[in-house]
């Protein structure tokens, strides 16, 4: 009862202390900018493991953060192992192929507006489907490692990052284009100079969907026959075995690999774009 | 309308342009005859949709009339583009975004293929005639309405070709930049030589930068009235309280009220 | 329908190359078919087949390559073969008054179509909540935003059974909830921030115009930030019910194994029955379009009437 | 009428007909039972159900629900329906596998989430390592939920049940005299698959000790029901299943085969195949399944002593 | 800065505001004093970021002046703004595309609650009153640019405001059509006797409209000049011809380049 009491306490003061800050003036700044929202997050798990405690909820269905952060810190080594088959071989392989093969794709269509008029609304289409879906038959294709997880994630991954860059490199507007007619420019030029650098914020669009899209697909193709070893094999077989705190040290591995892929492309992408209105600063 | 002894640099003859849209044809220009010799500095005005700008970008090759025939520097429009004959000025300035005002000039230069010595040679002297040194490292979007035309000026003039086509490029300006940009446009086109075929909305600026001026009327385009400017090529700011500089202003006004319909 | 062209054009190619891929694919399988027939094909040993590589197997055995269109069981179906599996399972039934039967596919996709309209309107409203909350808040927008995108990183996957031992917990039977949890977990995102974005899209000058006549927050809210998000809103929300699909799929496919697209294609895979693993993945991909072409169409109606341009 | 909720380890099928039997023949109405069947799934761990309070009742294999207890889920079998293991390993003749000796330095799908508890044993008892492909080792994959690895030769075996897996490879067209299983009963190797759990603090009450009295005698009932007349019994699971993808030839030859493993017991545990499942799970080697003798609190008589 | 004899509308004294930027603060404001008349229709024109619109938002109590006193009717600007005393006209349009012209006219009386019939009734009119009648059902998109500017004066009139401020609202238009609005917005004026604050860049457009001029300078935005128009209240579009007016506009061009740094 006491936990549940102090979490709740916790929570008050912790939003209380967020107000305050989020309206004073040092709001700006970037100690409070990543301080509020860390706060939450704590805020978040103090509640987790104060609803956990006080209600006894018992470790095989939920288990506390605390007993998570202990199985974490105790199983590093099958951790490492399972984000190096899932994360590093299957997810960004997959990724590395898929986002390559769009991007060419994209632009060998691109010189038909016949091809990109077929291919964009088809496109389109299937990056809404449930790719996912697919992982049983690429699993069957592939084989059981890390492959099929891979084939798994190229196909979630291409339509994506094909579609926001065939619609980036139609985003030049006419007098961008007329500019590189008055100097007679060829289509590499133009492709080179101006439709590239002005795809690249859709690209980059792209390339964020497909990150967490990259992650979910090999997990989930890990549900249909892996090695004994990745984060979807531990997550599948853990729940069997009510190995739940292994289960969430592998929830939270994901999400924080997932987080850091992210953050990467975003950080990428505010380098490379730091042109375009969304990330101007003035 | 009025010959020079030089054969002309541009000259249109019955030059007509018809777009086709859903909405039926919508015709451009109409019968558009126009001769520009070398060094004039030739100003295009008339109320919206007329076709001013389709007639610059009929020289500049980026439309195709659809009838008549124009040519450039004795050749056909598309030849000249390909020839690189002219410099286009749009509107807007159009600078890429993603390139220093330094790149945005380079620009022309990089696809013409002039080597990294000359390119940085040329961009200097560009930066310097349009009173940029200085500022060849910002982006686009860190510089001012005025300073952003002035590059794009810059990066029209940066390679040789000796006409330059202007749209309307100190619309977006206020008056008192305008009117400096004005006077520095005149001295750079006495020091050059260049031809100018210049788009304004504005009565005075087209009186007090042009050597002739012609008036435009919509639906069809079509020249209404070509005025041959008395006032000496150079001109002080001042001129445009004399008597002469008014009865011009005076005349394109009028000509202008003829071809505007006020429901617009 | 000038645009018909391409995208016909191009369906066309897809399915040249689809039925081009059949044959490589399948020919270890019609060989296999083959010799149990007792007819002699090229190595006549399995496991020696195993070793060859596919395009000696159809150079040494051309006539058995048709053979590799007509598989019970084939590693890649042929169009034809997923088209009439998918009317079996759905058009002839209905013929038969059987449609809502369980062997029908309307029925299963009925049953993913119910949970995904739950996780649509359950996420949705999170979204719009959490967005409106972004927009008026400052501490929510300092707080929540960044934990909205990490959230996207969990792998929802992972969290399904303990979604259903949770929710069964505290009372909720059936898999209906659970699946629409996990729906609703992955619609939200797209719908908060494509909220966000349009909540805010009103420019200072349209909020000053309002300022100018005193107008109250909630006034300011309805007629200005609520209309002017509708783009945005619309847009988002085709992405989010594509997302809701997807999230039902991924809830039915390890875990829900009862009914369902996601577990008709968890059965086919488990009895390895290609053929109705593809027919659920095509049903799928057929309700996907219907879901977000209607968004469409209410999207042109309503901003039509709104009278901005679609 | 008392309320119970079985939860099942798997979909719907003739494993459980014995249930689904009861329940359609009006058993467990005339035991004044109202039995709620929840059919399980591959992500669907029968303990953590009952741990969160899902269900009165599991099936779960034995290893399961005793590393489950170490685990401190204090599961107590109460019924052991199942009387012999239907888990094999089914291999290619033409690999050349003849013997256990023969599976050193293979590729072997193993189903894992609790299920390859014997698998390991076995292993271990035979001195194999499980590590990777080696003199002494073998190359272990997590089997999906079909045959595929084995018909595409991307294992060199895979475990199947006697009753299920093994028959989708016959209907794949596989003639059995290609086929080599090793089936851990002849392995000595044997684990109870299918026994009735609950939780141990429910059984201090003795209402509910009653009611899993009447439900396990009902339960009884339609088992052996079901052994005797196996195409209905066949056809009633049919009825049952919702996803509407089983057969009704592969349910019959299931029901068939299901029935010889049940017909050896009348629901009670035999505690000398308790004494020999946990010998077993304890040799597991460096990773045993568990780490002592649960001791005879993980079964009780309690229930099923009312059966006769 | 002289007084007329009533209590004046609006009334500055030693306004300041200055605004605190990430590059340290910017005076946008300093030291203004000014009095305007009922009745009076007052310009300010000055080079871009010369304080122009600030004026005018502090007016309309959309920015607070961190300094100097400031009345509207007599009271603060913030009551007046709550008492609904003002109406002000953007410089785009700003209609709200989802809302024909209609109902973009009845927003400010729905916000303020007016009777469905009282609304109909004033659209109506106000409608009538910028020559819209007939356009009350399209939406602002299938507007010219000039309909659309008059759209939003009628917004700003629909309600009994006697004050009315404008930002640059002919900016984004061509001369001709500019010259006929501001011919009707001279007539509405003299017809409605509100009081009118006026930003523009054009020295016609302010000399042409305006009772008062006041000229303004930038960094920080002082007020150099206050000229009193000496032209009659019946203007016609002629009278820019005229030497009366030609002086005055040569003033303000004078006051103008004194407080302009050309580099902008
Ligand atoms: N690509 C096009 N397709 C169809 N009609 C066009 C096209 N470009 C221009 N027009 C039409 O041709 C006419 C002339 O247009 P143009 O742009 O040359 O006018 P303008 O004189 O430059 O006007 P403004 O002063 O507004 O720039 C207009 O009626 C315009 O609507
Ligand atoms: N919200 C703000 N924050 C910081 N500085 C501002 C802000 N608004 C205006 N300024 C600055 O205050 C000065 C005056 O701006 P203001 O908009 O009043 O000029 P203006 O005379 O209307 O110019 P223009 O003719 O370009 O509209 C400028 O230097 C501007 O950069
Ligand atoms: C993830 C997962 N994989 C395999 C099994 C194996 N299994 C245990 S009982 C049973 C039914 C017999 O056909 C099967 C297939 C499982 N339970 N969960
Ligand atoms: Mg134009
Ligand atoms: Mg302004």
């Amino acid at each position: 009862m006491s936990w549940l009491v102090f979490a709740l306490a916790f929570w008050i003061g912790a939003w209380a202390l967020n107000t305050y800050l989020a309206n004073s003036r040092w709001r700006g700044s970037l100690f409070v900018r990543v301080l509020v929202p860390m706060l939450f997050g704590v805020t978040l798990i103090v509640l987790w493991e104060g609803i956990v405690r006080g209600l006894g909820v018992s470790p095989v269905i939920l288990p506390a953060p605390s007993t998570v952060a202990q199985t974490f810190a105790a199983s590093t080594d099958i951790l490492w192992e399972d984000f190096r088959q899932t994360v590093l071989k299957g997810a960004l392989s997959g990724f590395a192929i898929g986002v390559l093969a769009a991007f060419v794709t994209a632009i060998l269509i691109d010189r038909s507006a016949f091809l990109t008029q077929g291919l964009l609304p088809i496109g389109n289409f299937v990056a809404a489907l449930p790719i996912v879906g697919i992982a049983p038959i690429l699993v069957s294709w592939f084989g059981f490692d890390w492959q099929s997880k891979a084939a798994v994630v190229v196909v979630m991954v291409f339509f994506p990052v094909l579609v926001n860059t065939v619609q980036g490199l139609r985003e030049t507007d006419a007098m961008q284009r007329d500019l590189m007619r008055t100097y007679a420019a060829t289509y590499f030029d133009t492709l080179l100079k101006l439709r590239l650098p002005a795809a690249l914020p859709f690209v980059f669009n792209g390339l964020k969907i497909a990150t967490t899209l990259a992650l979910i697909g090999a997990i989930v193709a890990e549900y249909f026959g892996s090695p004994t070893r990745g984060m979807g094999f531990r997550i599948s077989t853990g729940v069997g075995s009510l190995s739940i705190d292994l289960v969430w040290a592998e929830i939270a591995v994901a999400a924080m690999a997932g987080t850091a892929f992210y953050g990467l492309v975003a950080w990428a992408e505010k380098r490379v774009t730091f042109w375009h209105p969304s990330h101007r600063r003035s | 309308m009025q010959d020079t002894a030089e054969a002309p640099v541009i000259s249109a003859t019955s030059l007509d342009l018809t777009f086709q849209t859903n909405d039926g044809p919508v015709h451009a220009l109409s019968g558009v005859d126009l001769n520009i010799a070398k060094g004039e500095f030739v100003s295009f005005i008339g109320p919206s949709g007329c076709g001013k700008t389709t007639f610059l970008r009929c020289i500049a090759a980026l439309e195709m009339p659809t009838g008549g025939t124009l040519t450039v520097n004795g050749m056909s429009a598309d030849d000249a583009r390909r020839a690189r004959a002219y410099g286009y000025v749009f509107q807007a300035a159009g600078l890429y975004p993603w390139r220093s005002i330094e790149k945005n000039i380079a620009l022309p230069l990089e696809i013409m293929g002039y080597s990294k010595a000359e390119q940085a040679d040329r961009i200097a002297r560009v930066l310097d005639l349009v009173e940029l040194s200085g500022f060849g490292k910002k982006y686009p979007w860190q510089l001012s309405g005025g300073m952003q035309q002035r590059a794009s000026i810059a990066r029209a003039l940066a390679f040789d070709a000796d006409i330059l086509l202007m749209d309307e490029p100190f619309g977006a300006l206020d008056e008192i930049v305008r009117d400096h940009l004005n006077e520095q446009l005149l001295e750079l086109w006495a020091r050059t030589e260049k031809t100018i075929a210049f788009v304004t909305h504005s009565i005075p600026e087209a009186v007090y930068l042009s050597t002739k001026i012609v008036v435009m009327s919509p639906r069809p385009g079509r020249i209404t009235d070509v005025i041959d400017s008395p006032l000496p090529r150079e001109r002080p700011l001042d001129i445009r309280d004399t008597p002469e500089f008014l009865a011009i202003a005076h005349r394109v006004r009028e000509g202008l009220r003829a071809g505007h319909a006020y429901e617009d | 329908m000038r645009g018909l062209l391409p995208i016909l054009t191009v369906l066309a190619a897809i399915v040249a190359i689809w039925y081009a891929a059949v044959a490589p694919m399948n020919i270890r399988g019609a060989l296999d078919v083959a010799e149990r027939a007792g007819a002699e094909v090229m190595p006549t040993e399995s496991l020696a087949r195993f070793e060859r590589p596919i395009w000696r197997l159809m150079v040494d055995n051309p006539q058995y390559i048709a053979l590799g269109y007509s598989l019970d069981r084939p590693r890649l179906p042929t169009p034809v073969q997923v088209g009439s599996e998918l009317w079996k399972t759905t058009g002839e039934m209905a013929l038969n008054g059987r449609a809502f039967s369980k062997r029908s596919l309307i029925y299963h996709g009925w049953i993913t179509l119910h949970s995904t309209l739950w996780g649509f309107a359950l996420g949705t409203v999170l979204g719009m909540a959490g967005a409106i909350a972004i927009v008026y808040s400052r501490v929510v927008d300092m707080s929540l935003m960044p934990w909205a995108i990490i959230s996207q990183t969990v792998p929802i996957v992972a969290l399904a059974p303990m979604i259903i031992v949770l929710s069964s917990q505290v009372g909720i039977e059936g898999r209906t909830v659970p699946k629409a949890i996990i729906s609703a977990y992955l619609c939200y995102f797209p719908v908060l921030v494509g909220m966000v974005k349009g909540l805010r899209s009103p420019g200072a000058a349209q909020l000053d115009l309002l300022q100018t006549y005193s107008a109250s927050g909630l006034q300011a809210f309805l007629k200005l930030r609520l209309p002017a998000s509708m783009p945005y809103l619309f847009t988002s929300l085709k992405i989010g019910i594509a997302a809701a699909l997807v999230g039902t799929i991924v809830g039915e496919l390890p875990t829900g194994a009862i009914s369902g697209l996601g577990a008709r294609i968890l059965i086919g895979d488990q009895f390895g029955t290609p053929l109705a693993i593809w027919a659920a993945l095509f049903a799928a991909a057929i309700l996907a379009g219907v879901l977000v072409t209607l968004l469409d169409l209410t999207q042109r109606a309503t901003l039509k009437r709104m009278g901005m341009q679609a | 009428a008392d309320d119970v909720t079985l939860q099942l380890k798997w979909v719907t099928q003739a494993q459980f007909a014995g249930y689904y039997v009861a329940l359609e023949n009006g058993y467990y109405d005339e035991a004044d039972l109202n039995v709620t069947i929840k059919p399980g799934g591959p992500d669907i761990a029968p303990t953590q159900v009952i741990a969160g309070g899902g269900a009165d009742v599991i099936v779960e294999w034995m290893p399961a629900a005793l590393a489950a207890r170490e685990k401190g889920l204090p599961l107590v079998n109460i019924a052991q329906p199942y009387k012999s293991s239907g888990m094999m390993l089914t291999c290619w003749k033409d690999a050349g596998i003849a013997s256990p000796e023969d599976l050193k330095n293979r590729t072997l799908g193993v189903w894992f989430f609790g299920n390859e508890f014997p698998f390991m044993s076995w292993m271990s008892s035979m001195g194999i390592s499980t590590d990777g492909k080696s003199e002494n080792g073998v190359e272990v994959l997590k089997q999906g939920f079909n045959v595929d690895p084995l018909l595409q030769r991307q294992a060199d075996c895979i475990s199947t049940m006697t009753y299920n897996e093994y028959w989708q490879v016959i209907d794949a067209g596989v003639s059995p005299d290609d086929l080599v299983n090793f089936k851990y009963e002849d392995q000595g190797v044997a684990t109870l698959e299918d026994g009735l759990y609950v939780l141990e603090e429910n059984l201090q009450d003795p209402a509910f000790v009653e009611k899993m009295q009447r439900f396990v005698a009902a339960s009884m009932q339609g088992w052996k029901w079901a052994e005797q007349n196996p195409e209905e019994a066949a056809m009633i699971v049919l009825d049952y299943d919702e996803t509407g993808a089983q057969s009704e030839t592969h349910q019959k030859r299931m029901m068939g085969e299901v029935a010889k493993l049940t017909a050896g017991s009348n629901g009670a545990l035999d505690p000398a195949d308790f004494e020999r499942t946990v010998q077993t799970l304890l040799a597991g080697g460096s990773d045993p399944v568990i780490t002592a003798h649960p001791g005879d609190a993980a079964w009780t008589h309690a229930v099923s002593d009312a059966l006769n």
